[in-house]
This record gives structure tokens, C-alpha cells and sequence, in this order.
């Protein structure tokens, strides 16, 4: 077992205002992956679709990368640039 | 050869082009001695109504602070290396952007006109799918609208 | 759709390039009323040394007055209308031009990204190999050499 | 038998400075083509080989295209604009 990491999670766009927050502290069991965290913070859709992706201290990520105590991880909605 | 020059900037108000490559110039002036052959660039403006149409108020660019800036650097380099060019500019609005302004300028120097033009492309289709900036438009009556994706080539 | 604004003009001495696009961009402005929402661009200069990597004094560019006016004219104008853009800037230098001097200057305002690109790369091909200019390498020896062709893009 | 062409000829950058001269005003026989106007001059080489373009009143042209009186006549050496 793990210990407990400490996360901070960050919405942007879209799915912060869907949200309805933009910034969360959060303790997560041990093992946590972006995955468990967008359905332990109750996030929408339930299964999040291909569109949504995922940064781990600002680096693009996997749905399924092991996350760490102190990691920041954002969820972004479709990127429009340009 | 040298790395290439790496100028990237986010914008928090509107800003001028012609201005950004001439100051961009003189910075490529003072490393390398002389311009180099072939210049490209591209400018990107907000049109006057949405993609539905509408009359547009205002654009909104949000964006991730300091991984816009990371990654934007981070595709500029990678452009630069694959195509061997000396030099690249980014400029890229963040905030409300009214119809008209400019939203991005991506401008490459290099030694063949071939590398300039292909990095000057390649670099503005990996920042409009690849950097985290996200655009609501914003209507007459108040509503806003996040987009979803980018305007089709 | 109106006609696309062809902006074309042979250079007799040293011209600057963001001052040329600025004045461009004015007329633009002008007879649209906006600017279009992408504008692709192209600045050409000499290489500091020939062909054959020795170093050059400068670059000859010699012309066909009347038809290469004219040539530049029809190829922009079969470029604009291919691509559907809404305006083509063009500037062309003749006579002798030196190192790191601008040749030339391409630039294309149009609705959507792709078209304002491809537009300003087949326009600048066309004028590399169907309008009337010749090139001639000038050494420091005071030594010439015409130019039978284009450097690869 | 058509009448005799009086046309002007041009010469550019290497093809002028091989020939030694810029432009000549010329009678040439009825029916006279660039073709037939180059070996005139006797102009070289006696085949002009294919990047040697030829234009009429300022037009690109084919090196068989019919001249008439009053034609300004050129032939271009390989173009390197740009």
C-alpha cells in the first residue's frame, strides 16, 4: 500500500464552468490515476469521452498514469488554439 | 548549426504584428549577423461573427499558466528541429479578443524557403490542437459559447 | 465574392517589407472594411554568398519592363482566383540588390488559414519560374555569372 | 504570300550579352515564325535548346506561332525570379 497522495486538481474552460469549480485539494487512495480522480470528484460525463485530456504537473498524461502526492492534474476540455 | 532563436509570448492585450516581427528580426539580426533568406509567416485574426453565424462581440481565450507557455515552447522547438530552421516567432493572444485583432503570429526564418514554410505551417497546426488555449465566442446579447475544436483548414 | 485587391509593384531600390504589408494592410482595411481573418506571408533576401559558396557582392536583377508588370499581374490574379482570397500583395526588386537586402515579398489576406497558405506558396513558385527576371551573381572580383535557374525549394 | 513582317527584336541578360545587342528592328520573310527569326539573327546556339522561352507583344509564345508586322519580338533565357 501506498500512502495517501495529496493532489491539486485543476478544471479549465468548459468543464470548469460545468463544475462549477476551477481548483480542488483532494486526498486520494493510494494507486490514484486521473481516471479514479475525475470519478471520485463526481465529474461529468461519467465516462469521460476521448475529447477530454489529461495534464500531470502541466505534461500531457494518460487516463491511467499512477499519480503522486503533490502532483497537479488538470483535466482539459477539446483545445482550440490559434 | 546553432539552436534556433526562440521567441514565444502570450499576449494579455491586443498587440501588433508587424511591430513583434520587427522586433523579432533585430533580435535574429544581433545573434546570427544577417537575416536569413527565406522568411514565412502567419497572422491569424478574429473574424466578425461566430462559427453559427451570429455577429461576434468578443472572442475569450482562456489558457493554463505555465503549461501554455511550456508547451508552446516545446512545439516551437520540435518544429524548429525537424525542419531545420534558425529562427521562430510565436505570439499568441490570451483574454478578450475583439473582431479584428490579432489572435496568433507565427513567423520562421531559415535558410530555404521550403523549411520556412513548411515550419511556419506545421507549427500553427500543433499550437491550435496541441496548446492548452480554449475559446468561448462571445454574442451581442450576453451569451457565451465554448468551441469545441478549431475552424477546418 | 469581389475581385481580389492585387497589390503588385517592381521595386527600383531597397524597400522594407513590414512597411510595404503595413501599407497593404491599410488598403485591405479600407476596401473591406476589415481585415480577413488569415494572412499568410513570404519575405525573400540575398544570400550572402553565390551559388558556388563564394562570397557575393551582390545580386543583378534584371526585367522585361512592360511584361513582367503584366506576368506579375496574371499570376496573381490566376493564384487569387484558384484559391479564393481577398487580397495579394506582391513586391519585386529589380536592379542590384545586396546581401541581406529583400528580393521580394508575397503576401495573401484570405477567410481561412489553408487558402491564405497555398495561395502565397503557388504564387511565389509561379513568379520563380513564369515571370521575367534574371539573376545575375556579382563577386567581389568584379566578376559576373547569370543565373540559369531557381535554388531548390 | 502574306507581306513582309517588320518586327522588333529583344535579347535579355546571357542571351544579350552573348549576342551583343539588345534589340534590333527586323524585316522577315512572309510566313517568319521566332523559329525562323532566331536563325535569322543567327543567333546561338543554331537549335535554341528548351529553357530558351520566347514571348510575342510581351506573352509567352511558341517558338512556331505566325508573326505579324508591328510584332515585338523576344526570346528569354531561363527565368530565376524570386
Amino acid at each position: 500500500m501506498g500512502h495517501t497522495p495529496e493532489l491539486r486538481v485543476l478544471l479549465f474552460a468548459a468543464l470548469r464552468e460545468r463544475a462549477g469549480w476551477q481548483e480542488r485539494l483532494l486526498a486520494a487512495p493510494a494507486g490514484a490515476t486521473p481516471a479514479a480522480v475525475w470519478r471520485q470528484l463526481g465529474l461529468e460525463p461519467n465516462e469521460p469521452d476521448a475529447s477530454i485530456r489529461v495534464a500531470i504537473n502541466q505534461q500531457f498524461a494518460s487516463w491511467d498514469s499512477p499519480l503522486r502526492a503533490g502532483d497537479e492534474l488538470a483535466f482539459l476540455p477539446p483545445i482550440s488554439g490559434g | 548549426m546553432a539552436a534556433p532563436l526562440l521567441a514565444i509570448q502570450l499576449e494579455p492585450g491586443p498587440f501588433q504584428p508587424l511591430l513583434a516581427m520587427e522586433q523579432w528580426q533585430a533580435q535574429v539580426q544581433e545573434r546570427m549577423g544577417h537575416l536569413p533568406a527565406a522568411e514565412s509567416s502567419f497572422v491569424g485574426r478574429v473574424r466578425p461573427h461566430t462559427g453559427a453565424g451570429e455577429p461576434l462581440a468578443a472572442l475569450e481565450l482562456e489558457h493554463y499558466p505555465g503549461m501554455t507557455e511550456a508547451q508552446l515552447h516545446h512545439l516551437a522547438a520540435e518544429a524548429a528541429n525537424r525542419r531545420a530552421v534558425a529562427a521562430v516567432l510565436v505570439r499568441h493572444r490570451v483574454g478578450r479578443v475583439r473582431p479584428g485583432e490579432p489572435i496568433v503570429l507565427v513567423a520562421v526564418a531559415a535558410d530555404r524557403r521550403g523549411p520556412a514554410q513548411r515550419c511556419c505551417q506545421e507549427l500553427l497546426e500543433a499550437l491550435k490542437h496541441e496548446a492548452p488555449f480554449w475559446k468561448r465566442e462571445w454574442r451581442a446579447d450576453g451569451s457565451g459559447l465554448w468551441l469545441a475544436g478549431n475552424t477546418p483548414l
